[in-house]
């Protein structure tokens, strides 16, 4: 299974031991990721929330250098996954939109033609790996590590596209589950981590992130594991930043799910990848790092 | 007393992704459920939808109220019309940007798309990290189609205003 | 002489006053009833609105009119399968399907259902109630005869030990049946929206989300509780409760884009007979626009408002959500008038789910060789001057088989009697 | 006195918990079977039901009863059921007499059980004491002519004419009009399909032309209005000359009348660009506009909904001046206007936004409304609307809008948006008034010489507003339209081919039964004084060689004529004086 890897931007900046985890545990289920040469941005939210044919041209441009290596593309962050699946979409379903982008893309060289699927991290295990594998892959279970998974916004909605694709967060459960933790239902679990507000209005970025960590801490889960990589962002670093404005301390542990993926693998994280969680989680692992 | 500009809402729907607005039965399924609405009633999507189809162009265009969003789409699943609201942000958003009205996030994000191909960049400590761990420079390849699509679709004019 | 037969498919309301003005015109009518007994959707109801009349009290005169009728032949547990010919020369084949038990000799008395063993949930009240394998859907049924549900029947034989009329056979066999007659009406009603496709509403996991229905078994006398409106999870006497509209009605995503009419009508009803029965109980609508129209209606909300104290809230809740331990379910939603997000508790939430044509009408337009409109319901073949004929001579259509053109239940009545004059319009002219 | 001992069954009813949930119903019964002459008492679950009714039958049949009581609910509904059941026992139906346990004891003594069981007790023993005063009685029969007189040509008129015609009767078909067509005249176009009207007037008047079997009789209006079902006599007014006509049925098409606004409401006659939906329907069809107009601005429920101060819920009001709001509310006195809502001008207002649109595609319209109440799959025509760009407004109908002049003759409304709290000033070129439907004045004159009764809302009333929509209080007369109540263009056809349908039926019988609860003239001691026929309402008495007579069939058995005769000459079958003086006497003795 050969997919074009698409790293996104957030991750190689400030969360390498996303990317490292990726690297490392994939090939275990004979995942092989290709780079993408000369790709650029997904044209997130704020992008999008600039231009609309900027938009579709950036993510279809991406697209089509998938569609020259011949391969499905792999996102990890939600926000890459939903620009360019929405767009994928439109593209495919829209013909006047399609040559709308054409137009566009035209002036690069490169034409969009909807030969490949779009991916995310827990398509890819859940999908084309399958549980089966993944379970068999495991060697230190977790044995019942109460853990709150957060799916992330635009892994599940809009419902719409996704609907039809029968997405939604219980695949990321049964992928917890397989590792041997304990997914657990908590109240909200569809809402947003707050993420898209970071940089625009971060006091309403941070109230949003600590709903999202009240209602985990109610339901008393041990960690926290998270797809997005804002998501890990807003729920890591975000409880500094809600213990410093807010005052409340939730030292909740959160993990990247593949970093739970490679422990459960019996691969050990190293002195850096620990130390890059602002929540400690040496105590909460101990024996497997 | 606020004055009405007419044409506001079809301006809207027939912004791309605006069409939704038309649909609108102004039913509250949307923001009962806005993370960020009922956090603070400041923001409430579907008043905003009421003020566009009122035509309160001045009260939104040039304030903070189409920047409160998250993207997240709770609302767009729940509307029992196709109002898309979710989308009818986007639109309001791309024309309030066309009225001088972006945030210097959104902005800083813009200007570092057209110069590295990226929104977010590493810095060096992270960059230096890379390298050290063989996973190799994050390469600019792609920046000058970058540069070419964004000077085609006009916003590289938003980008090098300021 | 078939020239003067009709059949009529469907013994709802619509049926009904179809059958009864036909049969007093002379015109023979065979009434064909999928279900047990006739008296359709109309037979679950408790009150009727705005008269507040209890539903069964002013059907059952007409049932039994209908069934001791000399004119109407009633065809129960039947189906039609096949109509060849056209307008005045219709041959139409009907499955009599086995109800074990002969309607000639079976009194009704229930001593067989006494001793039958096997109990499993009612339809008849929504799943709510039970009923044995051999049962009468309802005390006032009519035809007044048992019937045997094979598929969950054991075949103990008790019911047959007990019955003292010998009434039981249940070797009995499917027939079909022909019948020649000049035309065809057409009244099968409607089904309720699954509810459970809307997940943030939760129904069907939450137990103490109920859908109209359902309540109106609730409150009925003849219901599983007796009348008392009870909560289906711990039994209490709820205090606090919703009524949630626009459950699937006025939705796109589920190709139900229009109004089911009756709804806001109805939650209204159903509010001001809970104050009734126990004024300290909250009441509140959930609505979009207050669709009280006509005469009487408006008069009718501004006393359930002022006299009866029921709260109108001007918003559609965005989901529900509910507390495992005590089953009360918080709603979310926005009072879009003070323009505020709020949540309240509820310990009973009523959602009014949109009207879909009844199970299996899609099929009998095609063996009709009716046309359906875009929402699977019989078209009209004109709209404003034609309303209850179908696209098919001969062939009429009356009650909620028109979907939303039909509004409640004056309307099916009157629908009813249009059919009636139709059929005496092409069959006088015929003869 | 009938000659055998009168021998009365008594069967008392638990309607489920109705009853049997308040009244101790075996107490009933036992104490049912001491009262004199009662041979048999049972009780039964629902009485109603076809287990109840066989009962009835084979207890007249084995105890040999002579009289039957039912104790259970309100004979309003029932009585006609048990009666039928008596009769197929082969028991004169009028041997049989009701006792209302439910209405006038259960529901409403919920909550003190013994004594609403010793209330249903009385009540058994007065309904006892009156069953052995019953005595059989014939019903009179009357035959039918299969003619029918509609009045009003309309479309509802002329659909239930046509469809008459058709089922083989010949019609009378008037119109007070110089021409058919009624109301739609004066429409452009027909919602949901935006039907030019013509293409539905002209070949519903064609055929009532090309019919051998109508009639049609223009400018004319009934003078006056005799007899009964099957044999009414009807003196119409021609432009000629007074014209007699004997009908066998009466479809009453008279339609309704638009309500037109008093002067001064919202500005209308006062502004020039104040109109009504009517009136602007005419201008679209008649092309009359000369410059486009920028805006227009809708108010729904001009007229309609009104009556009471809507009690809204004003404690959640937006955060605007609440005060001066409050006040303006106060002020807003009680509008003079009609309590219902009259469901046709919401789909009327949209189908003119979008003729507007249609026309003048820049032009912008906005509806001001309290609810939009577009009902059945008429939402698709709202939503089409809306696609259409019409702005729908719901305003805070407790504060009316305020609608002024700007010096250069523009109009401006003044209203709050309810669901953003925004006071919005809209300057526009028109404001339209959707206003409701409502009864002609004529249509009182109708209902007295008709002897319809009228609804509150001055609407001519139906027998029962669930199960007999077209049928009147008057047997062999039928409501079809507008007349019993607003309607849009499908219901309308729909309620006038009913109404074909169930006179057609009537008349299709050519026999009829009617009730034998008439008057009766004693001649030896009646002396002709008249009183009676003055007295009676229907008619139904006269006085020939100073004897007076009843007219069995006119008579409806109020029993007024019989109060009246100072002779006491007139006694009514079925409620004599013994009878109900029996009843009297049982409710005071006291209970032993």
């Amino acid at each position: 299974m050969k997919y074009a890897f698409f790293l996104g931007c957030l991750i190689p900046a400030r969360e390498l031991s996303y990317e490292v985890s990726v690297r490392k545990a994939l090939p275990e289920f004979g995942v092989e990721l290709m780079d993408m040469k000369g790709a650029n941005c997904c044209a997130p939210f704020s992008i999008q929330s600039v231009d609309y044919d900027s938009w579709l041209a950036l993510s279809a441009r991406d697209l089509c250098i998938a569609e020259e290596m011949g391969m499905d593309i792999m996102t990890l962050c939600n926000d890459c996954y939903e620009s360019l699946l929405m767009v994928n979409t439109l593209l495919k379903r829209k013909p006047e939109l399609k040559d709308r982008t054409n137009a566009i893309l035209s002036t690069v060289g490169k034409e969009f033609k909807g030969k490949i699927e779009v991916k995310n991290l827990v398509d890819v295990l859940y999908g084309d790996v399958g549980i089966a594998k993944v379970k068999n892959a495991i060697k230190e279970p977790f044995n019942g590590l109460k853990v709150g998974a957060q799916p992330g916004c635009h892994l599940t909605k809009p419902k719409r596209i996704h609907f039809e694709l029968l997405r939604g967060f219980n695949e990321l459960d049964s992928l917890v589950q397989a590792t041997g933790a304990e997914s657990i239902p908590y109240e909200r679990k569809e809402m947003c981590c707050g993420g898209p507000l970071r940089d625009i209005n971060d006091d309403l970025s941070r109230k949003v992130s600590r709903e999202k960590l009240r209602a985990l801490k109610d339901a008393e889960v041990q960690a926290v594991t998270t797809v997005c990589p804002f998501c890990f962002l807003q729920l890591d670093l975000g409880q500094l930043e809600v213990k410093r404005h807010f005052n409340e301390e939730y030292n909740l542990p959160v993990v990247h799910f593949i970093e739970l993926l490679r422990m459960s693998m019996g691969m050990k994280l190293e002195d850096w990848e620990i130390k890059s969680h602002r929540i400690p989680i040496t105590d909460l692992f101990k024996g497997r790092l | 007393m606020s004055e009405l500009d007419l044409n506001f809402m079809g301006e809207v729907a027939d912004t791309p992704r605006g069409n939704g607005i038309l649909l609108c039965i102004q039913c509250g399924r949307c923001s009962s459920g806005c993370p960020v609405a009922r956090l603070t009633n400041e923001h409430n999507p579907r008043r905003l939808m009421e003020m566009v189809i009122l035509g309160l162009k001045k009260e939104i265009l040039p304030t903070e109220l189409p920047w409160y969003c998250l993207s997240c789409f709770t609302c767009l699943d729940r509307c029992p019309q196709g109002g898309d609201v979710g989308d009818v942000m986007f639109a309001i958003r791309n024309l309030a940007v066309k009225n001088g009205n972006i945030p210097a996030g959104v902005f800083g994000q813009a200007k570092a798309l057209y110069e590295t191909t990226r929104v977010i960049n590493p810095v060096r400590s992270a960059l230096e990290k890379r390298e050290s761990m063989g996973l190799g420079k994050l390469d600019n390849e792609g920046l000058t189609d970058v540069q070419k699509i964004l000077k085609k679709t006009g916003m590289e004019k938003i980008v090098a205003s300021k | 002489m078939t020239g003067k037969a009709v059949m009529v498919i469907g013994g709802g309301i619509a049926g009904i006053q179809s059958s009864l003005d036909l049969a007093n015109r002379g015109y023979q009518v065979y009434l064909v009833e999928r279900s047990p007994s006739i008296g359709g959707r109309m037979a679950q109801l408790d009150k009727t609105f705005p008269t507040m009349d209890c539903s069964m009290c002013i059907l059952a005169p007409k049932m039994i009119d209908c069934s001791h009728h000399h004119n109407v032949k009633t065809l129960s547990y039947s189906e039609v399968k096949s109509v060849k010919g056209t307008a005045g020369n219709f041959v139409v084949t009907v499955l009599r399907k086995p109800r074990f038990v002969d309607e000639t000799k079976c009194t009704g008395c229930g001593v067989c259902a006494e001793h039958c063993p096997v109990e499993v949930p009612n339809e008849f009240d929504e799943q709510l109630g039970t009923r044995k394998a051999i049962y009468m859907p309802f005390p006032q049924a009519v035809p007044r005869a048992m019937t045997v549900d094979k598929n969950n029947c054991i075949e103990c034989g008790l019911c047959l030990k007990m019955c003292q009329a010998g009434a039981v056979d249940l070797k009995q066999q499917p027939r079909e049946e022909e019948y020649n007659v000049g035309a065809i009406v057409v009244a099968t009603g409607f089904d309720v929206f699954d509810a459970s496709q809307i997940p943030t509403y939760g129904y069907g996991r939450y137990k103490n989300v109920v859908t109209s229905l359902e309540l109106e078994r609730l409150l009925c006398a003849s219901g599983p509780t007796g009348g008392h409106l009870i909560r289906p999870s711990d039994g209490k006497i709820p205090r606090q409760i919703a009524f949630i509209q626009c459950v699937g009605s006025r939705d796109r995503r589920f190709g139900t884009t229009y109004c089911s009419s009756i709804c806001c009508k109805y939650s209204v009803k159903d509010a001001v007979l809970i104050k009734e029965h126990e004024p300290s109980t909250a009441v509140n609508i959930f609505y979009i626009d207050m669709r009280a129209f006509g005469r009487g209606f408006q008069e009718f909300v501004n006393r359930a408002k002022s006299e009866y104290g029921v709260r109108f809230v001007r918003s559609s809740p965005g989901e529900i959500l509910e507390d495992p331990a005590s089953k009360n379910l918080r709603i979310w939603y926005e009072d879009t008038v003070a323009g505020r997000i709020e949540n309240g508790e509820f310990d009973l939430v009523v959602l009014c789910p949109a009207l879909i044509p009844s199970k299996g009408a899609r099929e009998l337009a095609k063996v009709l060789g009716a046309e359906i409109d875009n929402y699977g319901f019989f078209k009209a073949s004109d709209i404003l001057t034609s309303p209850v004929d179908t696209t098919v001579p001969g062939i009429f259509v009356c009650g909620y088989a028109l979907g939303p053109k039909t509004g409640d239940i004056p309307d099916s009545i009157m629908q009813g009697s249009a059919t009636a004059a139709r059929v005496a319009e092409i069959l006088e002219r015929s003869v | 006195m009938t000659e055998e001992e009168p021998k009365v069954g008594v069967f008392i009813c638990h309607c489920g918990v109705n009853i049997g949930g308040v009244v101790n119903v075996p107490e009933v019964v036992k104490y049912a079977k001491t009262l004199p002459n009662v041979a048999y008492a049972e009780a039964n679950i629902y009485t109603c039901s076809e287990a109840g009714l066989a009962s009835i039958k084979e207890n007249i049949k084995k105890q040999g009863l002579n009289r039957v009581i039912v104790a259970s609910c309100t004979p309003r509904t029932h009585e006609p059921l048990f009666r039928s059941t008596c009769r197929e026992a082969g028991l004169n139906h009028y041997l049989f007499e009701m006792a209302n346990i439910r209405e006038q004891c259960s529901w409403v003594h919920k909550h003190q059980m013994e004594r609403a069981t010793e209330k249903a007790k009385d009540l058994v023993r007065m309904a006892v004491a009156r069953a052995t005063w019953l005595e059989p009685q014939e019903e009179p029969e009357l035959d039918i002519k299969d003619t029918s007189l509609v009045i009003g040509g309309g479309i509802a008129g002329m659909t239930a004419a046509l469809s008459l015609a058709n089922q083989g009767f010949k019609v009378y078909l008037i119109e007070k009009e110089p021409e058919l067509g009624g109301n739609l005249r004066n429409l452009s176009r027909l919602y949901p399909t935006m039907q030019e009207t013509h293409e539905i007037l002209d070949p519903a008047i064609n055929a009532i032309k090309s019919s051998d079997k109508i009639e049609t009789m223009l400018s004319t209006t009934v003078a006056d209005a005799k007899g009964y079902v099957g044999n009414f006599k009807v003196t119409l007014a021609t432009p000629q000359d007074k014209k007699d006509i004997e009908v066998g049925t009466i479809v009453v098409a008279c339609g309704a009348a638009n309500y037109t606004p008093p002067k001064g409401l919202y500005q209308y006659g006062v502004f020039q660009g104040v109109l009504t939906q009517m009136q602007l329907d005419e201008m679209l069809k008649h092309g009359k506009v000369d410059k486009a107009p920028e805006r227009v601005v809708m108010i729904q429920c001009v007229g309609a909904r009104k009556g009471e101060i809507r009690a809204m819920d004003l404690a959640g009001f937006p955060k605007s001046d609440t005060a001066r709001l409050l006040s303006k509310i106060l002020k807003a006195k009680k509008e003079e206007g009609w309590p219902y809502c009259s469901k046709i001008c919401c789909m009327n207002a949209i189908k003119n936004a979008l003729l507007v649109k249609e026309k003048f595609p820049k032009t912008d319209v906005m509806i001001l409304y309290g609810d939009v109440r577009v009902y059945k799959e008429y939402e698709d025509f709202y939503s089409q609307a809306r696609e259409a760009q019409v702005k729908f407004v719901k305003h805070i109908e407790e504060v009316p809008p305020e609608i002024t002049q700007t010096p250069d003759g523009k109009l401006a409304v003044m209203a709050y948006d309810a669901l953003s709290g925004q006071e919005i000033n809209l300057p526009c070129d028109w404001v339209i008034l959707s206003t409701p439907m409502i009864p002609h004045k004529e249509e009182v004159l109708l209902a007295r010489m008709l002897k319809i009764p009228i609804s509150s809302d001055g609407f001519l009333m139906e027998a029962h507003v669930k199960l007999r929509p077209v049928d009147t209080q008057t047997d062999g007369i039928f409501l079809a339209g507008a007349a019993s109540g607003p309607k849009d263009v499908p219901e309308t056809i729909v309620s006038a081919k009913a109404a074909a349908a169930r006179a057609g039926t009537l008349m299709a019988n050519k026999k009829m039964r009617t009730e034998a609860l008439t008057s009766v003239v004693d001649e030896e001691q009646c002396i002709g004084c008249g009183l009676c026929e003055e007295i009676c309402v229907y008619g139904a008495h006269y006085v020939e060689e100073n004897v007076s007579h009843t007219i069995a069939a006119l008579c409806r058995g109020c029993g007024a004529c019989a109060a009246e005769c100072p002779r006491r000459a007139i006694s009514m079958q079925h409620y004599s004086d013994e009878q109900i003086l029996s009843q009297v006497k049982a409710a005071l003795t006291e209970e032993s």
